[in-house]
């Protein structure tokens, strides 16, 4: 198992690798001097173009891409993400800032999307063809072909415009005392709107999996044993049927950073996202580098966890 | 009178199956007895039904699309097609074990063979997980695995196929079951493993007192092991008698055209084979009659339109054809 | 034909399969599929190539058509080493060697109608004319392998799997080959089809002058079509001998057993069983000396420590067994 | 390895298992060809064909169809209410709702296809030569791919259509080449287990070529995991480019699109009392969708693709 988790440990290397090669493309692509990403606006500001130009060449900007390449790249190693266009922060304190928030969203969408879509699925595979089945398989295509935007409108519509139960956005609500439950009823809808989607992908998933298992011949091998049938699933099964969705939940994460972008926008929720758009609207390219950076860089450590917790899992990998 | 002598006894099973293609009709009037110790051999071509007969005979069966439609299936005096599915479930694993074809796929891949043996004792003995471990231990030293304690502690992927196999039997005996059905135990395997798990069902079955019912394509496995011979034929048992019998004095067609076409080791150089000409039928698209009769050297008009029921020969000896008298 | 009078002989013939593992996937061992064997086959012929899965009969077979790059060895086909083969000579050279595959479902393109199939390689060495010609031709092949000519607008999904291993036969002779490897051919099929198809097989040779290597796990069928079986064990032929050499008076201890262990389909015929013990051991780490010592019942000491050579016994019987004077 | 790749490959191309009975000898004699049967049989896909055809044929004749200019201002007509003369009410700047939701599903339409046959040519070159050759242009290839799904696609798209400009083509520019990880992993995957396939074998021994190999002999046994996966591709560039549209980054007004259409929704009070403004045009986003879905889950069955190699 050493072996293995090394093994893909590096091939994540590698995959940073060309995650970082992408990105300095896209630096390299986006308009305007990279000088303002190295130096501090402030600084900038104050200089005159001597001092800028002995600066160029201290960094070595004018050296061969593939130089610059690695000036950049360890940059980025040593935390630096450049400065923010827009005041002059650095871009990690900016990112610092509202990660907090994007964390807090995202991963409630994942737990919502896990605690609710794995068990819909399991119950749309046992009653195959039932009504059920039927309704979980509606309801998923559903969740699935549904806007983000348009569901989160619409469930603001219902309940904040006309039942007035849950407000329309933000964190909490300002200058009342913080609490869990206001907390909470600000949570709740973006938190849903931003699962539904992966909700729906796991209930789909689990059901196909789980029929999968069903029709494998240690199920059989099981049943001629005399083991009941509820045993059958949820110690046979399950965690057979559990491994594959391992990966499938990795892959959902970086959709998930994507969908939080316009599901913070609608519910005016102050996270990353967000940060994404006010950066492109004010065209603050090194704020916007270092949001994609990180959430690349969490995606990645995503993967990692996956591939290892898939060994714990699975003895023909524990064993390889 | 019959249920005295009879640990199992089939009688006008009928399992069809409802695609969307049509009906299947995957066993359609299977009839045979096993006695207590005694071995059937169950012998037929791909699709011709005899594992889902087994499959029936332990209620195992996917249903839907499946469905036993007629027939009756005494174990040990009572139709255990009439038994509640929790009566059911207490005979699987504990009166009627049964091993597959395929040992690497019938394991479960994410628990050690100890564990999915100790399951099996847990369920039907009551021992407590120590005991049942213990239990599995020494079952695995019966059906001749080295290094019992350690090898119960791997998984079924680090396993050779025969030493799959024999965790399916230890696995299938380990609650001293009356009645083995084996479906194709040695068809994935290579011969020389296979005649070793042959001679160790031999010699467990002397051990445990066991009936067997093997299912296999192979002529040669029959003559070995079986006492008595079903040749089954699209779905239906179309020969049934001892196996010397079968074998010296073939009465049906099909068996008579399956034991020439056969290549043996003892044959001589100018042996040729015969052959049965045609293909196997298709269980969608059985022919009319009898429905050998397509590939039949004794057709006649009456074979064509008219179905023959299982006819007593001599020696009590049973078969399914118009005309066998006059072979 | 030739000075020798072979068609074919392979000297030595290796394949290692690398095997990558760790970090790196650096290869750390090997997996001898094939270790150093050597045989020979006449015009016109059939050499049967015998043994339990894994024992590298089918890499023998794949390696002789170059579908797998030997590791070492030499395969002279028509006094031509095939190893030293350019592509367009190798190209040339497939033209009269053809292989007729186990799985009749795998071994014919879902997405191709039984014309193609048949027809490609025609096109591919310019062999017709034409669509009409080739159709012409196909039709013939079809109906010498007792299929329609009408069967040629179909699908193989259409077909059972004895008409597919017919079309399979057809293919391998669309090209008028001299030498032909049949890779377990038969073992796929159901016992009643199976006769018909060895039958088949055996016509075309007479009709054509074919030679094959016939590979098998079943030592009754390869008994039936071989004029010559040669057993392998572990990468190594550990005898060979004429097809009635090898059932009347077998001489390697594995041999003994292969043939005890193969069931005969008649209660009157009662033989003393030899139950190996244990399991084939891996080809990655074969056993020293003799491959078969730790299973055979009669080893001695100086099996585990010396290989025996393929030794001629007399009247053409080869055997490699330290206990065969 | 084998369950991971059989993972990835399943969440790109999600299946349903078969019955559980099809581990049954007696079900192999039953693989006839039945792809149309199958396809009518269900239901849902039907009707999503049905609609997706009402759909095209509207988006071709919207200029007979539209009961008014799209882009006509009528000042007079401010953010009136669904009445005779406009049956979906007009917007803020006095244009009919109706017309524009018809112009718009041309946006759509040309989204869909276009950034999938884009990247239905590049995912399927770069997966077949992954899986034909492996080695290190396989490695190579895929861990570009993985790399590529390390970032959020819809973010990375923001980044694109920023350097590049927001336009209808650049969006179908940028979905179309950042998208095909995905279909490359499906035919990577199908060309490696149909490689190793005895007529591929055969198909070397009588003497044919790699290129051919590929073309001829390879290919067309992905076709049908491709289709499907490229209609699924569709639903989700559609949904991107409505994503896109609705921030203000995509389809720029006065050009209609379903997503630039909601982008006034973010007003409460729009949101609050004319809801003709935004619910028409996310209800058509959302039929098209799961019309499109559900006709990828029909041709699925149709073709009885299976994300596990059997």
């Amino acid at each position: 198992m050493g072996a293995y988790i090394i093994r893909r440990l590096l091939i994540g290397l590698v995959v940073l690798f060309f995650v970082t090669v992408i990105l300095f493309i896209l630096m390299n692509l986006m308009p305007g001097d990279p000088i303002t990403a190295y130096i501090p606006p402030e600084v900038l500001a104050q200089a005159g173009p001597e001092y800028i130009e002995i600066r160029r060449e201290q960094l070595g900007l004018n050296k061969p891409v593939v130089v610059r390449y690695f000036i950049w790249l360890n940059e980025l190693v040593h935390g630096n993400m450049g400065y923010s266009v827009q005041n002059g922060e650095p871009v990690l304190s900016r990112i610092k800032e509202r990660i907090g928030a994007t964390f807090e969203l995202t991963g409630t969408a994942l737990l919502l999307a896990i605690i609710i879509g794995i068990p819909i699925g399991i119950i749309s595979a046992v009653k195959q063809y039932s009504i059920v089945d039927s309704l979980v398989t509606l309801f998923s295509f559903t969740g699935v072909s549904i806007p983000v935007f348009f569901l989160g409108l619409g469930l603001i519509y219902v309940f904040s415009l006309r039942l007035n139960l849950l407000p329309t956005g933000g964190l909490a609500t300002i200058g009342a005392p913080p609490s869990l439950l206001d907390k909470l009823s600000h949570l709740i809808m973006p938190a849903f709107v931003l699962s539904v989607a992966n909700l729906a992908q796991f209930a789909r998933y689990t059901r196909s999996s789980i029929l999968d298992e069903l029709g494998q011949d240690y199920v059989r091998t099981a049943r001629a044993k005399g083991v009941k049938e509820l045993r059958v699933l949820f110690y046979h099964i399950l965690r057979n049927g559990m491994i594959p969705l391992i990966t499938v939940i990795a892959l959902q994460i970086p959709l998930l950073f994507g969908g939080a972008v316009i599901t913070e926008q609608v519910f005016s929720w102050p996270g990353m996202g967000r940060l994404a758009l006010e950066a492109i609207m004010q065209r603050d390219y090194p704020l916007l580098m270092g949001i994609t950076t990180v959430i690349a860089i969490l995606v990645l450590i995503a993967n990692l966890l996956a591939d290892i917790l898939y060994a714990v899992v699975d003895p023909r990998i524990r064993y390889q | 009178m019959m249920r005295d002598q009879n640990l199992l006894s089939v009688k006008n099973l009928r399992t069809y199956f409802y695609t969307e293609d049509g009906v299947v009709k995957a066993v359609d009037g299977v009839d045979f007895e096993i006695k207590k110790g005694e071995t059937l051999g169950m012998v037929g071509e791909s699709g011709c039904g005899k594992s889902v007969s087994a499959l029936s005979i332990m209620r195992l069966i996917p249903m839907p699309p499946g469905r036993i439609v007629e027939g009756e299936i005494y174990f040990k005096g009572e139709d255990i097609l009439k038994i509640s599915e929790v009566a059911m479930r207490k005979i699987r694993g504990r009166d009627i074990s049964m091993i597959f074809q395929e040992p690497m796929t019938s394991l479960n891949p994410v628990y050690t063979v100890g564990n999915q043996i100790s399951e099996a004792i847990t369920i039907h003995q009551g021992l407590n997980r120590k005991d049942s471990w213990d239990k599995a231990i020494e079952m695995l030293r019966q059906v001749g695995i080295p290094d019992a304690s350690k090898r119960a502690k791997e998984y079924p992927h680090q396993m050779s196929g025969g030493m799959r196999q024999r965790v399916m039997i230890a696995m299938a005996l380990s609650c001293n079951p009356e009645l083995l059905i084996a479906d194709e135990p040695t068809t994935s395997l290579d011969v020389t493993t296979q005649a070793q798990i042959l001679d160790l069902i031999g010699k467990l079955q002397e051990e445990f007192k066991l009936s067997v019912l093997i299912i296999t394509h192979n002529l040669g496995i029959v003559a070995e092991v079986a006492d008595k011979v079903a040749v089954v034929y699209a779905g239906k048992v179309v020969e049934y008698a001892k196996t010397d019998e079968i074998f010296s004095h073939p009465l049906h067609p099909y068996t008579i055209g399956l034991l020439r076409s056969v290549p043996r080791l003892d044959m001589k150089k100018k042996d040729k084979l015969q052959t049965i000409e045609g293909e196997v039928p298709d269980s969608l698209t059985f022919p009319s009659g009898c429905k050998f009769h397509p590939r039949c050297f004794l057709c006649q008009e009456k074979c064509r339109t008219k179905e023959p029921p299982l006819i007593k020969a001599e020696n009590g000896r049973l078969v399914r054809c118009w005309r066998y008298n006059e072979i | 034909m030739k000075k020798n009078g072979y068609l074919i002989k392979v000297e030595n013939l290796k394949k290692y399969f690398p095997i990558r593992k760790g970090v790196f996937s650096r290869v750390s061992n090997y997996v001898r599929a094939v270790d150093g064997i050597s045989f020979s086959i006449k015009k016109g012929e059939t050499l049967g190539l015998v043994g339990e899965s894994g024992c590298g009969k089918t890499t023998t077979g794949k390696c002789i058509l170059r579908l797998i790059e030997p590791t070492e060895g030499k395969v002279i086909f028509k006094d031509k080493n095939v190893g030293d083969l350019s592509n367009e000579e190798l190209h040339e050279m497939r033209r009269n060697m053809q292989i007729i595959f186990q799985d009749p479902y795998g071994s014919l393109n879902p997405r191709m109608t039984v014309r193609d199939i048949v027809g490609r390689s025609l096109s591919v060495y310019n062999l017709v004319q034409g669509e009409k010609q080739k159709e012409k031709r196909v039709g013939e092949l079809l109906e010498v392998v007792g299929l329609k000519k009408e069967y040629m607008r179909r699908y193989p999904h259409e077909f059972s799997g004895g008409q597919r291993q017919r079309i399979g036969i057809a293919r391998a002779l669309a090209l008028n080959p001299e030498f032909v490897v049949c890779d377990e051919p038969v073992s796929a099929l159901d016992v009643s089809i199976q006769a018909q198809v060895i039958n088949l097989l055996k016509e075309l040779q007479e009709k054509f002058n074919l030679t094959y290597l016939f590979i098998s796990h079943d030592l009754s069928v390869v008994r039936y079509i071989s004029d010559k079986v040669a057993v392998m064990y572990l990468g190594k032929i550990v005898e060979l001998a004429n097809w009635d050499g090898i059932y009347s008076s077998p001489l390697h201890p594995y041999t003994q057993a292969l043939l005890s262990a193969t069931p005969i389909p008649d209660t009157r015929v009662r033989r003393e069983r030899i139950i190996l013990q244990g399991d084939v051991p891996s080809p990655i780490n074969p056993p020293s000396g003799c491959r078969f010592h730790p299973r055979c019942p009669y080893a001695k000491p100086e099996c585990s420590q010396s290989e025996p050579e393929l030794k001629d016994v007399g009247r053409g019987h080869y055997v490699a067994c330290h206990l065969v004077k | 390895m084998r369950k991971r790749e059989d993972a990835l490959l399943k969440r790109d191309n999600l299946t349903d298992a078969e019955d559980t009975s099809t581990k049954l000898n007696i079900f192999k004699s039953l693989k006839k060809s039945r792809t149309w049967r199958r396809f009518r049989r269900h239901k849902l896909a039907l009707v999503g064909a049905t609609f997706l055809l009402v759909l095209i044929l509207i988006a071709i004749f919207a200029p007979l169809i539209a009961p008014y200019d799209p882009y006509a201002i009528d000042l007079s007509a401010y953010r009136n209410p669904p009445s005779y003369a406009h049956w979906l009410g007009t917007d803020t700047a006095g244009r009919d709702v109706l017309s524009r939701l018809i112009y718009a599903s041309r946006v759509s339409l040309l989204v869909g296809l276009g950034a999938v046959s884009i990247y239905v040519i590049i995912g399927t070159i770069l997966g077949a030569i992954s899986g034909y050759y492996g080695g290190w242009v396989d490695h190579i290839i895929m861990r570009i791919a993985d790399a590529v799904l390390c970032f959020p696609l819809f973010v990375i798209i923001l980044v694109a259509v920023t350097i590049v400009g927001p336009s209808l083509y650049n969006i179908i520019l940028a979905l179309g080449v950042l998208w095909w990880p995905g279909i490359s992993r499906i035919v990577r995957g199908e060309f490696l287990s149909l490689r190793e396939r005895e007529f591929v074998e055969a198909a070397k021994a009588t003497g044919e070529h790699s290129i051919s190999i590929i073309f001829r002999y390879i290919l067309p046994n992905v076709v049908a995991p491709i289709i499907v996966a490229a209609t699924f591709g569709m639903a989700s560039a559609i949904l991107a480019e409505a994503g896109l549209s609705f921030l203000g980054l995509g389809v720029q007004p006065p050009t209609p699109s379903w997503g630039n259409m909601l982008i006034d929704a973010q007003s409460l009070t729009i949101l609050k009392s004319m809801p003709w403004l935004w619910i028409p045009p996310g209800a058509m986003i959302l039929i098209t969708v799961l019309s499109i879905n559900f006709v990828g889950d029909g041709l699925r069955d149709a073709f009885d693709v299976r994300g596990r190699a059997e």
